[in-house]
């Protein structure tokens, strides 16, 4: 273990390095989180389209994401991904993380659709509004409304899952601590560093995330 | 970690076996066979100087980014596993006489116009996270890429992202035999690798230096640099 | 002068898997007429309901709007729709908007009226149903009587030619039936042409033209309220008249 | 991507190394969950103590735990574990995936013990017995067997993560497939391959994890 | 012969915040007597008889138990529970066990009885409550009025010296409340000593040997039934019993 000394030496004397990795780390997250909200919409349609061959479309896609661990999915779509376009690395690693995100967002939204009384669905197609234009009017705002505090709370499992990119050349925060730790031969404290980097980020998003679920549950009443 | 302690202070996990670490992911250095048994130049090393001190040989994979970290919590006694020498890292660790002496090339696309380490300014380099060649990288570009592997890196290259790899030319060449599309560049500095030992351990230090002293000597490190590379990288270029 | 037919059926009918639930529906609804539909739980009503908006898809059988015949196979349903429109037990208002934008939801986006004009056609059917001075506010902190009158606007604001009512009342308090009883009068007197499924004896009595008794799925008995309430023919209406309170 | 008879050659050829990592990899999960259900376990109770400062302990140990990416407490407790005493390779990383369950382990049972109505509390406690006896005879058997379809998938979870111990020496099917890929410069197929035995050892858990639910539910009845 | 004091209660008094809930109870139960506790909702019925239990910390007062003042701060508590058993109004019976292990699991966790005695005494208090073939059945397969007779057993199991009972019979359904009641006399007359809140005012009047009514936290007036019943002197009883269902 470090002496505390070193550990607020080190900690200060390479904030700047630190904080370009945070930043990066949550550029990940805010991209493959929004990423993975087109695709998990895109997927959680599908599911509720009534059509049985998207539907299993959409459960082959979500059972490939939760049955395999995100460093295998990590290395095959990073490399996948090169091998059929060559994406910016930022974009690649961006889109293997959404893709991961996506199966996971596909089953809030799925949740939050379904939770959407059927009547809301009849009363807009009892006044002519067309299937397409009920999901976009009526359905989704209401869906995306409740499906807010779940993707709070995948948003904080991403920003976290996010270290994984520094197996595919993201310099975030967790990459930043195992390079510059391993070049120096001093990896626990430059561990301990970001740990408490990654605790500051989560505690202030575990906070935005009760706000919403707060100010959600008031609006509703 | 409480380890064994000999009587003349050598400290070991075990008292009958030496333990040293390599990543298994550094051909020709380490790597495994099909079995997951590792072997390699580093590995043949190791078991080399597991018998001069009279030990059982005990060959362990870590990850590379892990290994030093594994030396000094005692997850391993020593590590062979081609670390380079520099001043900083022996502030942490200490380092054994060198058992090769190697350097960084630069390895590139075929179609690339890049040649020596004037043309890497402002291009994207990548290298294997932890290892001193992205330090090397960082004294030409400020654009680099790190791995977990020198072989992930390659594969990268190979598949057209970055511009350049730098990394250790034994291990360029092996690739390019295993048939990536990549082409080797200058060869930018010479190095030194050592076997590395936990600090609070000096008599081990000591003991596998005399080691390493006697399979010079004798032949035995020429031997297998022949085996591995077809030329002998044990000692020092002038 | 006769009065045009504005919805006539010809021997609909309509099965959930094994159980069939309208049985050779025929019935025509006048134009301004209110009719009454009528009959104890499970008797077809709403499903009967729901056929003519095309909520349900019917296995056999027309449906004539107008004089033409509908076929939701052939024609865009949302083009029928606009002229036929409905007002559930529930009210189904949108929750995420307000009230006036709850009425102007479809108009603006389905008729494409130009917004203006929207606000204002629904500012003058809010007046109607009393209530203007809740434009701007979210369904959540209405009544369910006021959720009720906004839901009737909101059907209103297609200028459909038919309005379907499926029990309008019987989710509500009951000092909040009154008032939106009397907007439904109000609508009839206006010229509206109705279909109301209701329990309220005393409202199909003293509003409806033509009072249409189910049971098990088939049309047992209709005709005008006088006659149908002191003098029913059918002795299952008679059974079904005494067990109803007024 | 590799061609389908050289990915089957490689899958049964190699059958044999990727049996034994699969082995490792079901042992890693087992030991990692079972001792995870005793710190899980240990910390709920901490928290449904009533003494405060307890409930302290336990809240700053799941924080700890849910604020920061696995592959970074991997790395803090193998190696910080290591220093503090010297347990074998298997055990050390075991016990550092077990550290990460048992923070979701104890938020586990801290609701079902919750969920226990406070009757069953009362009803022991008028009947004499003491309050450790009518917790371990009348609470916890309850709780238990409402904690077993959320266990269940915290298998699951515990299985996926286990790929990460691919990074702290552990053969497992991760590590096999990272190893071997890059030996053989053919990452690919091994990813590929070990892809198919998380997604059929994920297969059969959830039907597992399915039928004790089921089970259960009749069983409530 | 004098009967002996089983319990007596001085001067206790409790609250909830600021809520004082109990004021000032004077009380006593004599051996194998029946006490029936009755007043509205809110007087403090229950949680007298938590209090007695120890299942709430009283504030202030005395509780003595044949003569002995019952400290929980000083004394072992679960010592003193041993002798005073609860029945509950929602059974509270073990899920996870069958009926006969509910009845043993504190005479032979507790008390450490041989499990064999343990098992022949159950027996024998099953017959008694008429459920002798429901041994090996889980209480999720009994009805109400079976579980609150297991409840019964199962409390009777730990031979207390007083038996209380929270409203026994008002979960349940009413042709149900019958064979918990003749349990809860064959109890009374084979001597035990019983204190019951109960809106049961039948059942008050013909077992209890004492009533003591409640209102508001304080004991208003007590006695033995056909005076109490017949000729109460409070004016809050007299309004109490008026508006009471017989
Ligand atoms: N979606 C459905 N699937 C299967 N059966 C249905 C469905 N909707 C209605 N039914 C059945 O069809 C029959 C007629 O139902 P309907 O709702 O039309 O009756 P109703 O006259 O409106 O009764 P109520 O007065 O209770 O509203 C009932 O037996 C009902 O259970
Ligand atoms: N745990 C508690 N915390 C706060 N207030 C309580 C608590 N338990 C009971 N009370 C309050 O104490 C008062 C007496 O409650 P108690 O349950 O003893 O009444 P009761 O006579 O048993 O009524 P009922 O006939 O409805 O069971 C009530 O006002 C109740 O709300
Ligand atoms: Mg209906
Ligand atoms: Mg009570």
């Amino acid at each position: 273990m470090p002496s505390l000394s070193h550990f607020f030496e080190t900690f200060f004397g390479k904030s700047n390095v630190f904080i370009d990795a945070m930043l990066l780390t949550l550029e990940l997250t805010v991209v493959s989180i929004v990423v993975g909200i087109i695709i998990g919409l895109f997927f959680a349609l599908l599911k509720v389209s009534n059509i049985k061959i998207l539907g299993y479309i959409s459960d082959v896609y979500i059972y490939l994401v939760r049955g395999t661990p995100l460093i295998v999915q990590i290395f095959i779509l990073y490399f996948g991904i090169s091998s059929i376009f060559l994406l910016p690395d930022f974009w690649a690693a961006s889109l293997a993380l959404a893709l991961h995100n996506g199966a996971y967002i596909a089953e809030i939204f799925r949740g939050t659709i379904q939770s959407i009384e059927k009547g809301q669905l009849e009363a807009g197609r009892s006044l002519g509004m067309s299937p397409a234009l009920t999901l976009r009017r009526i359905i989704l705002p209401q869906a995306f409304r409740r499906a807010l505090p779940p993707l709070g709370n995948q948003f904080i499992i991403g920003l976290k899952d996010s270290s994984l990119a520094a197996f595919i050349s993201m310099d975030e925060l967790f990459n930043v601590a195992t390079t510059l730790g391993s070049n120096n031969f001093d990896e626990m404290t430059y561990l301990l560093i970001v740990a408490v980097y990654y605790l500051i980020l989560v505690a202030i998003l575990t906070i935005i995330v009760n706000l919403i679920e707060k100010k959600l549950s008031i609006s509703d009443r | 970690a409480e380890k064994e302690q000999l009587e003349d202070g050598t400290k070991l996990i075990q008292k009958d076996q030496f333990v040293f670490a390599s990543s298994g992911e550094f051909k020709p250095f380490s790597f495994v066979k099909d079995d997951m048994e590792v072997t390699g130049f580093d590995v043949e090393v190791g078991k080399a100087v597991a018998e001069k001190l009279g030990l059982e040989p005990v060959p362990k994979r870590i990850k590379f980014k892990g290994i030093v970290e594994g030396v000094k919590t005692g997850r391993a006694d020593a590590a062979v596993a081609s670390h380079t020498v520099n001043p900083q890292r022996s502030k942490h660790v200490s380092f054994t006489t060198p058992y090769y002496y190697s350097g960084p090339q630069i390895f590139v696309r075929p179609d690339s116009k890049l040649k020596n380490i004037e043309d890497l300014k402002g291009k994207e380099i990548a290298a294997s996270k932890g290892s001193t060649y992205a330090d090397t990288a960082a004294e030409y570009s400020k654009n680099i890429k790190t791995y977990d592997s020198d072989i992930t890196a390659l594969k990268a290259l190979s598949e057209g992202r970055h511009d350049a790899v730098i990394t250790d030319f034994v291990t360029g060449k092996t690739a390019i035999k295993a048939g990536f599309d990549i082409v080797g560049r200058q060869l930018i500095e010479r190095s030194e690798q050592s076997i590395v030992i936990p600090q609070d351990n000096p008599q081990l230090l000591k003991r596998v230096n005399t080691a390493l002293e006697e399979l010079r000597q004798d032949g035995t490190l020429k031997k297998l640099s022949q085996k591995y590379f077809g030329e002998d990288i044990t000692t020092k270029p002038e | 002068m006769e009065k045009r037919v504005m919805l006539r059926i010809r021997n609909l009918n309509k099965s959930f898997g094994d159980l069939h639930v309208l049985k050779d529906i025929d019935m025509k609804v006048l134009e301004s007429d209110v009719v009454c539909l009528i009959g104890s739980s499970g008797s077809g009503k709403s499903t009967l309901l729901r056929c003519l908006n095309f909520l349900e898809k019917r296995d056999s059988g027309q449906i004539l709007i107008e004089g033409e015949e509908v076929n939701p196979e052939t024609q865009n349903i949302n083009k029928v729709r606009e002229k036929v429109g409905m007002v559930f037990q529930h009210f189904h208002l949108f929750p995420h908007m307000t009230v006036i934008d709850n009425i102007i939801e479809a108009p603006v986006h389905v008729k494409k009226v130009p917004k203006k004009q929207a606000l204002a056609e629904a500012k003058e059917l809010l007046r109607k149903v009393g209530l203007e001075d809740k434009a701007d506010v979210y369904p959540s902190k209405l009544s369910g009587g006021q959720k009720q009158r906004v839901a009737i606007a909101r059907a209103m604001a297609m200028k459909p030619d038919v309005l379907l009512f499926d029990e309008p009342t019987s989710a509500l308090d009951p000092e909040l039936v009154g008032e939106v009883l009397s907007t439904m009068k109000e609508l009839a007197e206006d010229g509206m042409t109705m279909v109301v499924v209701t329990h309220e004896m005393s409202f199909a009595r003293e509003v409806s033209d033509w009072i249409v008794f189910m049971q098990e799925g088939r049309v047992i008995e209709s005709g005008p309220p006088e006659e149908f309430f002191t003098n029913p023919k059918e002795t299952r209406t008679k059974e079904f008249l005494q067990t109803t309170v007024f």
